[in-house]
């Protein structure tokens, strides 16, 4: 799993989250404040245009990059969660980057940063099945519909972390918006790394 | 979508034009996105340092000056800003006597304060304190989740901890002080109807010609509960009553009362809903100290309004009184 | 109609007692619908009341105090108010030194105010001058007409007048002043959205979503053409262009520059708007000298704003600049 | 034409006022500012009132008692143009009413106050035909037929007076309210006084 595939990983990223960017809005609208679409988009094209112009030499340099450009132009809880993520990441990277491993560091940072437990209807709900599902040794084809799964379940939820939880039982009945970015990012990887695992 | 605007994109960066050239006392740095008090930084006073989503004006870039915040990061619509902007503010403001964070309860604008003050105190040694406004009474406390939003209280925590640390006196004080005013203060807020996000074009959420939507924030979240359209006394007592049961308001100097208005709400209306919250509080027994009535903290063109009552001691109504000298807030200078 | 109000027909009883709540250092008179400065009659000052039909907070009673108006009258929404009250607010600031009526030039409000002349100088012997307030280029001005509305000059005309009398300045002089301002000023205004009359409980126009209206005045009276909506910087040389052509604002000490909201819409687009109209200024070599940036006189809940231009000579902006303590714009004191 | 006649015009103006102020309120509202049927309602019910509380003795007390308590109520310009109006007609009451004499003064009031022209789409456009009318030696239900045709000439006109000016051409298409508050005033007369005159 070489920089350049996880660079591919990165971009495939930043494509679906352009192309659903309505989506997730949408879905932010319904429960927060209607910005997770906007806010993911306008990081991940700052991402790939750093990346157009400073391709990164090695997987832990490339995940610092993308932490911190996220950190310096998401904002919003987004911001610092993705960012913390990445940053992990990259601090978890060795010279071949173990998917499992690399995400678990991600999760571990995510989980830090927001204090969210599983069940608290955040990105933590799509992420921590993707990596459980990585950890048991399954493909990322696999890990990926874990992490959809993760987000399907939770529509039913009543959100105790982020905007959605002033909606109090309000909340229930509409997917997290981050947990479906969550989602995009595990089918990235399904699409650009999955026969690299 | 009817808005005074040019491309949604960049509304905010076309505002911080318009609002460097009415305000050429105030200094704005458009690369970072930051308004700052034009004698900055001044040596030996805590700064004050606050920001947030834009779309609240005019909250916080409106309340930069001496008596209340030395500088105001502006963040894309409704969404935190990010910790660049906060580092440069707070370095742009350290008189050398530690740096206050004013940040309103949202997880994003938790984290990218957090952020930031780890940034600037690792980087550049500069103390930092933050305080966290969490006023909502519409939003239920929890240890398990958020907790509540910040609204209306801010504007007050500016003024009165800008007030105090325009004393002279030091960060710890200047600290307790706006903690207090938060812990004094609660909110609440209704909408009669949805704001419009630029970007998004069109209502964040649909309302109906007879509903209304109480218990809303300032991001255009759905509120509590939707309830048909009622009159100026029956919308005062949905706002006023869920604040007196949460706080013990008797007994100090009264209250600093605080009728907001969303955006799109003309002033006449404003009046009105005084008129009728003064009269609840009369009937509990609760003098009116002060009053603040007007637009202050915003949720882009939403109508609706949001009541804020802050129990006052002696040093509160004394700092409340003090100059204070920015856009949006003035007095005494 | 969603309005934060009880029945339609106690808006304006139950604004004032909101704001007299709301401002206890402003006398109200309920009977009379006046507001009068707490210290009236000043001996020996010219007595400066204004008034007209309820609608455009905070026009006229939020600049009631020192350094502006000595009284108001509160006329029904958008319906001048009545001889008697404009000769109980005549009474009550008449310092000896005689009364200054400022007057938007509408039909209702000239008649009423100068059957109140007539009365209260026949009856109680109290000098009275008037000036009339026509600054908007919307109107062709013309002899067979009843000439140009009074818009957003008032504000400044108010103000600089106010700090003419309160320097002590004989009515003769103050009138002068406040003709000069009234002569160097012209406005236009534009709605995004009609108002609604609260009595109407309907839009008084109807104005679908891809559609303004340029050149209204206060009274949701409809404009001189409708046009489809355009970005701010097209809106901006709408209304400035016609300003511009119709007085030769150069070679003086620049403008002051208002940008008014109308009533909903939120001060973010006005600094939008701020920024548009300066930036047309600065490229026809007109320099900013003030400015002034809110909604100060609305048109009830319309969205939309109008663009003043003052041109300023030295004694102008010293009386602009003078000190200020109304409910409505303060500073300096 | 004794006061008790001209007391029972009175009233059925204000009771015609009031049947018809949504109308009158509709026509300002296309080319003024939608308030002359409170306007003039919020008037009438006050004369209406006084009347109540205290009948009046002579023509002139009565006709100067409505003139005042209109001055007093009403505002805007309908308040002291009507006002000036029945002052003026106060003074022009002798002992025996001549419709066509305290008209006349009526009218020249109205001209004195506002200066408005024939032809300026104003409420004179159905007063002076009226005037004219009665001077001629007609019936006050001739005088009211007169005014309703006065009324109607206003529509194709361009506004040069009150608030409709400001709309120039738009003005044009429209009755004028003030014009038509006129003709409810001449009905009323019709109605109670025509068997009189
Ligand atoms: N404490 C938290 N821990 C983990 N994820 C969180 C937390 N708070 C919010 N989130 C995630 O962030 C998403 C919202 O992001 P975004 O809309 O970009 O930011 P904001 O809420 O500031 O507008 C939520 O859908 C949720 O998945
Ligand atoms: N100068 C004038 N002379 C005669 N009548 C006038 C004049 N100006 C206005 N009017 C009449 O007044 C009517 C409007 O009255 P109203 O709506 O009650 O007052 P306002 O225009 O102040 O809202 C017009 O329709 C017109 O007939
Ligand atoms: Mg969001
Ligand atoms: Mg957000
Ligand atoms: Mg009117
Ligand atoms: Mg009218």
């Amino acid at each position: 799993m070489d920089t350049e595939a996880l660079t591919a990983w990165i971009r495939e990223f930043a494509r679906l989250i352009s192309a659903n960017k309505a989506e997730l809005t949408e879905l932010d609208s319904a429960i927060g404040d209607g910005d997770h679409g906007a806010n993911m988009d306008r990081g991940m094209t700052a991402v790939v245009s750093v990346l157009d112009a400073e391709p990164q030499e090695s997987p832990s340099a490339l995940f610092k990059k993308v932490g911190m450009t996220l950190i310096s132009k998401v904002g919003g809880a987004s911001g610092p969660l993705y960012g913390t993520a990445f940053l992990r990441m990259a601090a978890a990277a060795g010279d071949d980057v173990d998917l499992a491993k690399v995400l678990r560091a991600g999760l571990d940072g995510v989980i830090a940063r927001g204090k969210a437990e599983p069940g608290d209807k955040t990105m933590v709900d799509a992420l921590a099945p993707a990596v459980a599902a990585l950890e048991a040794g399954k493909s990322v084809q696999a890990a990926a519909a874990a992490a959809d799964q993760g987000r399907e379940a939770t529509i039913p939820l009543v959100a105790r972390k982020g905007r959605a939880s002033y909606l109090g039982e309000r909340s229930a009945g509409h997917a997290d918006p981050g947990a479906t970015s969550v989602t995009l990012l595990l089918a990235a990887a399904a699409t650009t790394l999955g026969d690299k695992a | 979508m009817k808005k005074l605007i040019n491309d949604p994109a960049n509304v905010i960066s076309d505002a911080l034009l318009g609002f460097a050239a009415a305000h050429p006392d105030v200094r704005v740095d458009y690369e970072n996105r930051i308004v700052v008090r034009g004698d900055a930084p001044v040596q030996g006073k805590v700064g004050l340092v606050s920001g947030g989503g834009s779309g609240h004006e005019p909250l916080h870039a409106g309340f930069v000056g001496p008596g209340m915040l030395d500088a105001a990061c502006a963040g894309e619509v409704f969404t935190s800003p990010v910790p660049d902007q906060m580092v440069a503010a707070t370095k742009a403001v350290d008189g050398g006597a530690g740096v206050l964070h004013i940040v309103k309860n949202y997880t994003g604008d938790i984290m990218n304060f957090e952020l930031a003050a780890e940034m600037v105190e690792a980087e550049h040694g500069t103390q930092v304190v933050s305080v966290v406004v969490d006023d909502d009474v519409a939003v239920q406390d929890s240890l398990y989740t958020a907790g509540r939003r910040g609204v209306g209280a801010t504007v007050l925590v500016e003024k009165i901890a800008g007030a105090a640390a325009e004393e002279g006196r030091p960060l710890g004080e200047v600290a307790d002080v706006a903690r207090r005013v938060n812990s004094y203060a609660r909110s609440m807020g209704l909408a009669l109807t949805s704001c419009t996000v630029p970007a998004a074009g069109k209502p964040t959420f649909d309302l109906p010609e007879g509903e209304m939507e109480v218990g809303i924030g300032i991001h255009g979240e759905p509120g509590r509960r939707r309830v048909p359209v009622a009159p100026a006394n029956e919308i005062a007592d949905m706002l006023v009553s869920p604040i007196l049961s949460d706080l013990d308001f008797t007994g100090g100097e009264g209250v600093i009362a605080f009728v907001n208005g969303m955006g799109a709400t003309p002033l006449i209306e404003l009046y009105v809903m005084f008129n009728e919250v003064s009269q609840i509080l009369a009937k509990a027994g609760i003098p009116v100290a002060r009053s603040l009535v007007g637009p202050y903290i915003t949720s882009l063109d939403m109508a609706g309004c949001s009541v804020t009552l802050l129990k006052a001691d002696d040093e509160i109504l004394r700092l409340w009184d003090a100059p204070v000298n920015t856009p949006a807030l003035r007095r005494g200078v």
